[in-house]
Order: C-alpha cells, then sequence, then structure tokens
C-alpha cells in the first residue's frame, strides 16, 4: 500500500506534555512511514486533542521532540495540516478562495496555485460550487473544503481530528471513501483521530491505540485488509473487536 | 427553526397609530402654544418654526448668517472630526487587539482618556486653537475615536478560535494572520461602530458649538436663546434632529452596500 | 375529534398531519405531508432521518408548540390542543435560563405550577442525582459542558413528571466522543424513569443503540414516513453486537444521501 | 467566553521548548502598561515645560497642587469636595429619575406592540436630536437654576436608557418562551421568568451608556453657566486663563465618571452574578 516502506517520515520520542502536576502525554513513542495512514484510537478523555495540538506544533511540549524528516518539525519549514473537528471555513472568501487558502500562506505562486486548487477541486467535486460562499454550502460541504485545503498543500503531515464526527452515517461513509481515494492519489502522510473504532478500522493502514490519563500508546494494530472494505466481512469485525477489547470502558 | 422569516400579518391599527400618534404631538404641541397655557415667550409652535424656517433660508439676520451657511459649518466639521476618528481610531482598536505590545502601549492612555467627556477639552481647545474650525474638528476626533477603538478592539477579539490554529498550523505569521483573518471577521463590529461614533460625534458637536463658536447649528440655537427668540432655538433644535437623521440614513446605506460586499 | 380514539392504550396517536409554512414572499414551503404515527406505553420511538426533514416541526406538533394545517394528535385518546406539562421537550440548543442556577432550572416546572419550594427542591434533587449533577446544584449553565448542560435539560423535563419525554437533537451540538457517552447516560436514565419517549435525531448509531422502534424519514421536504424497523436488541446494546450491525447495513441502504 | 483568550494565547509562535523568551518579556501586559503611563506623564511633563501651547498646558505638577490648594481654600463658597458633590449630585438626580422611567417603558414598549407602535414614533422624533440641543431651551424654561441642569441630564438618561431596555427584550431567544409554554407556563409567566431577566444585561449596559452622556449632559450645562460645580472650576479656568483649573476639573470629572461606571457594573455583577464576562473594554 504505502510505496517505500523504508524511509520514515515522523518520528516521535518520549513526547510528554504536562500542565502543572498532572501529565497529560506520557513518553509517546511512534513512527509513521512516508504515505502512510495511521489511525489513533482512545478512551473518552484520554489527551486525544492535546497530543494533536503538540504535534502540529499549537501548543509547547513539555519534553521530547517531534521529528519530520529527521528536523524539529516546524510550522514554516514544514507543511503541516490540521483538519479540525468543527468545519473552518472563512466565511468571506468563496469556496475556491478558501481551497487556496493554504498554498496562500506558504507562498505558492500563483500560477501553481491556481493549477493545484483545480486539479483538487475535480477531484473531490467541489468544481460546480467554487464561487459560493461557506454559509451558502452545507455543515459537510464545508468539512470537504477545510480536507481539500489540507490535502492541497501536499503536507508532509496532515492530522485530522474526527473531521465526520457530526454527520449522519450515509454522508460519513461517502466521505471517509473520498478521503481514501485522495490519500491514495495525493500519497500524503496522514495522522486521523477518532473515538470511532469502526471508521479507524475502515479507513487506517494501522492503528495507534492510546491508553487513558497519563496517556502512552497502548497497542499498535495493523489492517492489512484490501479496500474497500466491508463492515460485515468477519475479518474486518475481528480487527474492530480486538481494538474495542483494548478500549473499553462502558 | 428553519422558517424565522414566517409572515405576520399586521393587524390594522397597528399600521394607523403611529401616523395618529405623531399627528396628535404635533396638534397638541400647536394648541398649547396658540391658546395661551404655555406663554409663546417660552415655546413657537410649529407653525411659526416653520415660518422662521422660511424666512431664514434668505436672510441673514438677527444671527449674522442664513441657514444654509450654519448648516455648512456644522456638516464641514462634523465630516472632517468624524472621518479623522475613524482613519485613527479604527486600526488603532483593530492592532490593539490582535498585538499585545501595541495594547499594552496605547491601552493605559486610552483608559485615562475615555472617562473625560469629550466638551471638556473645549477650555484647552479655546486657548491652543481658537474658537474656530480647529478646536471642533478636535472635540469631534475625539469623541468618535472611544466608540471606534472599543468595536475594533471587541470585534478582533471574536475572531474565531479555530480560524487561527488553522492559520497557525499552515504557517502564517502573525501579521499574515492579522491581516488576512482578523480584519476580516472584525468587519461587521466595526461597521457597527460607525453608527456609534456618528452619534456620539453630533452631540459633542452641538456641544461644542453652544459654548464657543461663532456659526453653525449649535451657535443658531445659543443665539436664539439669548436673543429670546424661542422659535429660532426650535429650529436650531429641529435641524440638529434633522440633519442627525439624515447623516445616520446616508452611513447605514453605506454600511449595508459595505456588508453586503463581504457576504457575511 | 369529539370522543377519544378507539385504541385505549395507544399513548400518542398522530392521525394525517400535514403542515405547509408561509416563508416571507408568500412562498408556500409544504414540511409535512399526511404523517400518521402510533406511540405505546413506555416505547422508546426514534425518529430517524437527515438534516432538514421536517422530524423536529412533527414534534413541535405533537409538543402543541404548531398546530397542524390538517389532522390531530391525540394523547392517551385526548385530542392535543397547545404546550401543556404532560409532554416534556429537551432541545438542540439546551435553551436553558441562563440567569438561573441548575438548581432554579430543573424545578422551574414546579415553581410554575405554585408547588411548595420544600416539595419542589425534593424532587428537583432526586432528578439531579438521576442525571449525574450532585454538586452542581448552584452552578450557573455558563460553567457548565455541553453535555452538563443537555442533562439539565433532561432533568428539567423530567422533574415536571411529564407522560411523555419528547427530545429534538438533543446531542447535535456535543462532540462526537460526549455523544457516545450521553447515549449511555440517557439509556440508563430511562431503565429507571421508564415513560413513552419520542426522540429525534440524524444519527443511526445514536438510533439503534436507543430504540425500540426506528421511523426512517423521506431524505428531503415535505416529510413523510418512509420505512418502520423493530428493535427488539437486549439493553445494555453493543455497537459490535452482529444483529445490531446487520439492521444498520439494512437501514443504511435505505436512506439517502443529501451531500 | 474561551474565544479570546485562546487568540491571546497563540498569539506568540510555540518554540518547541517552555521557558521564558525575551519575545515573552517585551509583551509582558504590566511592564507596558508601566512604560506606557510614564511615558504619557513624562511627555505631557516635556511639552507644558517646552511651552509648546504657549503657557496654556499645565504641567502635571503644579496642576496636583492646584487641586490640593481647593481643597484647603473655600472657592466660590465651597472648597473641593463641595464642587465635586454639587455635580455629582445633580447627575445622581438627573440620572436616577431618567432611568427610573425610560427602563419600565422600554420593557413595556417591547412587550406590547400597541403601546410600541403609540410612543416608538415620537420617540424616533427625538432620538436623532443630541440632548445638549435642549441646554438653550431648558434655560429658557427653568432659568439657570439647579433643575434646567437636572432637566438636561434626565434627557441625555433617558434615549439610551429606553432604547437598551427595548431592544433586550426583542433579542431574547424565541424558543425561550417555548421552554415556559411546555413547562406548562402562562404568558404572564414566561414575561416574570424569562423576559424581565434575560433584559438584565441589556439594561445595565443601557445604564452605562446613559451614564456617560449624564456626564457629558452635566457638563454642557455647568460649561454654560453654573455657580458651583467641576463644570464651573473648568469654566473658571477658562475665563481666568488658568490651564491648571482646567486640567484640574477634566481630571476630576473623568475620576467621577470613572467611578460611577465602576459603581454600575458592581451593581450588575452583584444583580446579575450569572452573566459570563466577556474580556473586552
Amino acid at each position: 500500500m504505502g510505496n517505500n516502506e523504508s524511509h520514515v517520515k515522523i518520528r516521535v520520542n518520549n513526547l510528554t506534555k504536562r500542565f502543572g502536576d498532572l501529565t497529560v502525554l506520557d513518553k509517546i513513542c511512534f513512527e509513521i512511514k512516508t504515505g502512510e495512514l495511521v489511525a489513533i484510537v482512545g478512551p473518552t478523555g484520554c489527551g486525544k486533542t492535546t497530543f494533536l495540538n503538540t504535534l502540529s506544533k499549537l501548543m509547547p511540549a513539555t519534553d521530547g521532540d517531534i521529528l519530520i524528516d529527521g528536523e524539529e518539525a516546524s510550522p514554516r519549514k514544514h507543511n503541516i495540516s490540521y483538519v479540525f473537528q468543527e468545519p473552518t471555513c472563512l466565511p468571506w472568501r468563496t469556496v475556491r478562495e478558501n481551497v487556496a487558502y493554504g498554498m496562500e500562506v506558504k507562498g505558492i505562486p500563483k500560477k501553481e496555485r491556481m493549477e493545484r486548487t483545480d486539479r483538487i477541486m475535480e477531484l473531490v467535486g467541489l468544481s460546480s460550487c467554487a464561487n459560493l460562499y461557506p454559509n451558502q454550502v452545507s455543515a459537510s460541504m464545508m468539512q470537504r473544503i477545510a480536507v481539500s485545503r489540507a490535502f492541497a498543500v501536499e503536507p508532509d503531515l496532515l492530522l485530522m481530528d474526527e473531521p465526520y464526527g457530526q454527520l449522519d452515517v450515509k454522508l460519513r461513509y461517502y466521505l471517509e471513501d473520498e478521503l481514501i481515494s485522495l490519500w491514495q492519489k495525493l500519497k500524503s502522510t496522514v495522522l486521523f483521530v477518532t473515538h470511532n473504532i469502526e471508521e479507524a478500522v475502515y479507513v487506517a493502514e494501522r492503528i495507534l491505540v492510546l491508553s487513558n490519563k497519563p496517556t502512552c500508546v497502548k497497542a499498535e494494530i495493523t489492517v492489512d485488509l484490501e479496500r474497500p472494505r466491508s463492515f460485515l466481512d468477519p475479518q474486518f469485525m475481528e480487527i474492530r473487536h480486538q481494538v474495542t477489547e483494548l478500549i473499553r470502558w462502558w | 427553526m428553519a422558517y424565522e422569516e414566517i409572515v405576520v400579518k399586521k393587524p390594522l391599527p397597528l399600521i394607523a397609530l403611529p401616523c395618529l400618534s405623531v399627528a396628535a404631538f404635533l396638534l397638541f404641541w400647536e394648541w398649547i402654544v396658540v391658546s395661551g397655557t404655555v406663554p409663546s415667550v417660552l415655546l413657537a409652535p410649529p407653525s411659526q418654526v416653520f415660518t422662521v424656517f422660511m424666512d431664514k433660508l434668505g436672510n441673514p439676520n438677527p444671527d449674522g448668517a442664513i441657514l444654509a451657511v450654519h448648516a455648512w459649518t456644522s456638516l464641514q466639521e462634523a465630516f472632517i472630526g468624524y472621518s479623522l476618528s475613524l482613519l485613527v481610531g479604527i486600526p488603532l482598536g483593530l492592532a490593539m487587539g490582535w498585538f499585545r505590545i501595541v495594547e499594552g502601549l496605547i491601552r493605559p492612555i486610552f483608559e485615562l482618556i475615555r472617562p473625560i467627556p469629550p466638551i471638556a477639552w473645549i477650555p484647552l481647545t479655546v486657548f491652543w486653537f481658537g474658537i474656530g474650525l480647529t478646536g471642533k474638528v478636535f472635540i469631534i476626533w475625539i469623541a468618535g475615536i472611544v466608540p471606534c477603538v472599543i468595536n475594533s478592539y471587541v470585534g478582533v477579539r471574536m475572531t474565531q478560535p479555530t480560524l487561527i490554529q488553522m492559520a497557525r498550523t499552515y504557517g502564517a505569521t502573525d501579521w499574515q494572520i492579522f491581516h488576512q483573518l482578523c480584519i476580516p471577521s472584525a468587519l461587521p463590529m466595526v461597521f457597527g461602530a460607525l453608527q456609534i461614533a456618528l452619534a456620539y460625534c453630533w452631540t459633542n458637536l452641538v456641544g461644542a458649538e453652544l459654548l464657543a463658536s461663532d456659526t453653525g447649528l449649535g451657535y443658531l440655537i445659543t443665539m436664539g436663546g439669548r436673543l429670546g427668540r424661542p422659535d429660532i432655538v426650535v429650529l436650531g433644535m429641529v435641524c440638529v434632529g434633522i440633519s442627525g437623521a439624515i447623516l445616520g440614513f446616508i452611513i447605514d446605506c453605506v454600511e449595508r452596500r459595505l456588508l453586503a460586499g463581504i457576504r457575511r | 375529534m369529539n370522543t377519544p380514539s378507539s385504541e385505549p392504550q395507544l399513548k400518542i396517536y398522530c392521525e394525517d398531519i400535514n403542515k405547509t409554512f408561509i416563508q416571507k414572499g408568500h412562498m408556500e414551503v409544504p414540511v409535512i405531508r399526511n404523517i400518521s404515527l402510533e406511540v405505546e406505553e413506555n416505547e422508546f420511538l426514534v425518529v430517524l432521518g437527515p438534516g432538514q426533514c421536517g422530524k423536529s416541526t412533527l414534534l413541535r406538533i405533537i409538543a402543541g408548540l404548531e398546530t397542524p394545517d390538517t389532522g390531530y394528535v391525540a394523547l392517551d385518546g385526548f385530542p392535543v390542543t397547545g404546550p401543556g406539562p404532560d409532554r416534556g421537550l429537551v432541545f438542540q440548543g439546551y435553551m436553558l435560563f441562563a440567569w438561573n442556577t441548575v438548581m432554579g432550572n430543573v424545578e422551574m416546572g414546579l415553581k410554575l405550577r405554585g408547588v411548595p419550594k420544600q416539595e419542589r427542591r425534593a424532587v428537583a434533587h432526586h432528578y439531579i442525582r438521576l442525571v449525574g449533577l450532585e454538586g452542581f446544584e448552584n452552578h450557573y449553565p455558563h460553567q457548565l459542558s455541553g453535555g452538563m448542560k443537555q442533562r439539565v435539560g433532561i432533568a428539567r423535563a423530567y422533574a415536571n413528571s411529564p407522560k411523555v419525554m419528547l427530545l429534538d437533537e438533543p446531542f447535535g451540538q456535543l462532540d462526537a466522543q460526549t455523544r457516545m457517552f450521553m447515549q449511555h447516560e440517557t439509556s440508563r436514565i430511562w431503565e429507571h424513569e421508564k415513560r413513552t419517549v419520542i426522540f429525534v435525531t440524524n444519527n443511526i448509531d445514536e438510533a439503534l443503540f436507543l430504540a425500540d422502534r426506528i421511523v426512517l424519514m423521506e431524505g428531503k421536504l415535505p416529510g413523510r414516513i418512509k420505512k418502520e424497523y423493530i428493535v427488539n436488541l437486549p439493553r445494555p446494546r453493543d455497537h459490535e453486537n452482529p444483529d445490531l450491525l446487520e439492521l444498520r447495513a439494512l437501514i443504511t441502504s435505505e436512506t439517502e444521501l443529501v451531500l | 467566553m474561551g474565544g479570546s483568550s485562546i487568540a491571546n494565547e497563540t498569539v506568540g509562535v510555540s518554540s518547541g521548548r517552555e521557558g521564558i523568551t525575551f519575545y515573552q518579556i517585551i509583551t509582558n501586559t504590566y511592564l507596558l502598561y508601566t512604560v506606557s503611563l510614564i511615558s504619557f506623564f513624562l511627555v505631557w511633563d516635556r511639552v507644558a515645560a517646552w511651552q509648546v501651547f504657549g503657557d496654556s498646558l499645565a504641567r502635571p505638577h503644579i496642576v496636583a497642587l492646584k487641586l490640593y490648594d481647593l481643597t484647603q481654600i473655600k472657592f466660590a463658597g465651597t472648597n473641593l469636595g463641595g464642587h465635586i458633590w454639587a455635580s455629582t449630585q445633580r447627575v445622581l438626580i438627573g440620572f436616577s429619575l431618567a432611568s427610573f422611567f425610560a427602563v419600565p417603558l422600554g420593557l413595556f414598549m417591547a412587550l406590547n406592540r400597541y403601546a410600541n407602535a403609540i410612543v416608538k414614533p415620537i420617540f424616533d422624533l427625538f432620538k436623532p436630536m443630541p440632548p445638549i440641543a435642549w441646554v438653550s431651551i431648558s434655560i429658557l424654561w427653568f432659568g439657570v437654576g439647579e433643575f434646567s441642569k437636572i432637566f438636561i441630564i434626565s434627557i441625555g438618561t433617558f434615549v439610551p436608557c429606553l432604547l437598551n431596555s427595548y431592544n433586550g427584550i426583542r433579542l431574547i431567544e424565541p424558543e425561550l418562551y417555548d421552554v415556559i409554554k411546555v413547562l406548562g407556563g402562562s404568558r404572564k409567566d414566561e414575561v416574570v421568568q424569562v423576559s424581565f431577566p434575560a433584559s438584565f444585561p441589556a439594561i445595565f449596559a443601557g445604564l452605562q451608556i446613559s451614564l456617560s452622556v449624564a456626564w457629558t449632559c452635566l457638563l454642557a450645562a455647568e460649561l454654560m453657566n453654573a455657580r458651583d460645580g467641576m463644570g464651573f472650576l473648568i469654566k473658571r479656568g477658562m475665563d481666568t486663563h488658568q490651564p491648571s483649573l482646567v486640567l484640574g476639573g477634566m481630571i476630576l470629572i473623568a475620576l467621577m465618571a470613572w467611578l460611577s461606571s465602576l459603581l454600575i457594573s458592581l451593581m450588575e455583577r452583584k444583580l446579575c452574578p450569572w452573566k459570563r464576562s466577556i474580556d473586552n473594554l
């Protein structure tokens, strides 16, 4: 599935985050290969958001380091994209300008920016509403804009925090398939955080299971089913059961 | 509920009542003066105000200038002072909302000056600039600046935090976030300031003219008072009220077109 | 609609309800097209449908906040004419009284009916404990999280001792994780205080986890009932249960994709 | 509202390690506040000392001395405390009188459509007219005594109070009334349990605005003619060309305006503790 398996894109070693004497992240270590799609699941309130905020450098880590291609990660040097749970679009820009915003900040020249925007909007099927404004489109459409914007900068690391948590199931299946096709075509490295175990098993090649607070990586499960995967296929159910047992808190 | 604009039929009396009450008010005003219950030296009836209005259009005395000159001076002062307060107040408020250093340096001074009623500056402006245009423009400028700074400051503060975080992960600098994110999302609040600042400027303009001026609608009111001509005083007040309403209406149209422009 | 309807044991009976809204510019928007519904005593009914399909309007009609153009709603055989304490309503936007404490909010229903202070405090305490908000009695709504606010909403509706509980997409504004937790809470509370429940949602997992019966609405306006599914699985349910997954695949295939 | 604090925290790009950086030192708010205040008074002193505006700008310490003198000697009949009390008394009477009538009227207009249809048009006639325009006519009607000043202050207070209480009720979410209906409440319950408490924040916002307008009207009235009060001090300073007296008067009135506004916000915190404190000016 992922292309050159050997090259490690992201290396995190003993990433720690303390708020006063409360340890939220406790020496988290893992690696992600280039172009790999990894899902992160964990019990309720296991510091997933803090984990993402430290990874995306929105929040300084108390200790440990995050390396992208061997260097210390920084928003300016590297391309890090973060898709939040609630759709974040600039209300005063059209859909096209929203998708191009990431590249604009990165200072990518206008010609290439326009060409990349058109390509990705074609892929995602947003070309029809290119000139609409965010308040004229549905919430699920806004989330697709956010995902397209994230992919458009060709990120070294794409973080996604429960992007489809709020949508009804038919929409979620559709957008999950769309995400997988985008990922396969653009070969980005994706870290997908979700509490929905079924979604994690459906989307990811590898699942990292986080423990309760203080959070560390409890287990790692590889999911090598061919795509498109089906919820009812026994192997799928087996992996799903395995992950649920690791997390069961109710 | 997605259908808030549900049509509610307005019963007839709700349409008729407003016109009736205004007509009744004007008639009552006319009646109390004409019938002598209120001595005519204290208040002029609408009819007399109208005649003096027609007269003042052409004849400069008793206060030395025709109505158009008074109105023009007031509007001129208001326009310069108002636009200056927008030009200085809005960028200052926006910068204060985002950049810590600007807030640290400007906010204490702003908090010191803010509670001083603008017309308290009149004596100083008379000392510094005399009773001409500059003094009044200074007072109007100070009056208008306060709401501009406050609204712009609050506007930037209310930017959606996730938008800022999103921009940060793309590596946007503080300056990029400021002019690409904070300013556009603060615009509705900033436009809200246009109306409030206008009202403040207009109030303090009249105050300034009442106390130290040689032309202008405020001066017209004072002269009316000094010469014991209640009709001129009322004329002055009505003109101030109407021109205030017209300015408000203009600003409203400008605001609506600009707001539609940014698709909020 | 003179005599109570024939089936006495039916808790709620809606017959052939139609509703059309007139928008500004006099555009007619048909919202509900002849919906009939029957709900038994202590049945947990879930009305499932995507975003804008008239399900909230249907609930407001049953709550008596909207009057249907045609058809009628009957509760225990008696026609519904307006809102009343016998039907508790929980809103998607919480709609708590920001100026009252949690205790003030929960006991509002009883206060309006003039129940003496001592008695209504006891009742309010019972329901605050039931929804797990002990110790938060004197907090103000702005100090509470989304999940806690909705629990106050549920406690407030229960405290008025309604015969029927109506919930209008109550977890729509919660994040995915709190939503799952609130589904467990709702199921636990319902086990303790059995009431007839009509629960409106767009989330199929929520429907399967909570419902005795699921009513699936058409994808677009005007809202019509498409299909009904009986969910007789033991409680508390588990999202991994194969039968549940089976039913889920069936219902998902029926729902339309509304982008 | 966490919004503003988050916007604040992420101002500095995280350097990957916690710890004090130079950037954090120079943006320490309190350091900046002290620097700004010191430089403000320094600039004031230098500008006055170098006679940039000739002798019509007094140096800060001279103004302080002047204020101190006023407390010792009797100036036009009373000492400094007397002047301050004279002005504050006028504002208190005018302000409380007007808000006592304006707030209920605003609420009543918002709740009863017919009252609204009668009063609103006349109110809209007077709304664009600044309160200070009434000064001349109030002198005509009530002479230069206390009552004419209180009349102008109450005119100035009336408009914002009424407007804010009127809007306070109209901006309430309709579903809140639905909650009362569903809980079995009547129209009266809706008004008592929802309309009034929900409009409190707007009423207090109105009180704050009208308080600042009240002080402006007081000053206008006192500057026209008065025998005592802070405006009188400023007027006397203007007539006898004593900038220190003018500045002294300005500082006093600013102080009293600030104190009274503080009083109102304390009252607000007491009466509606449930209102979240939003971090703005």
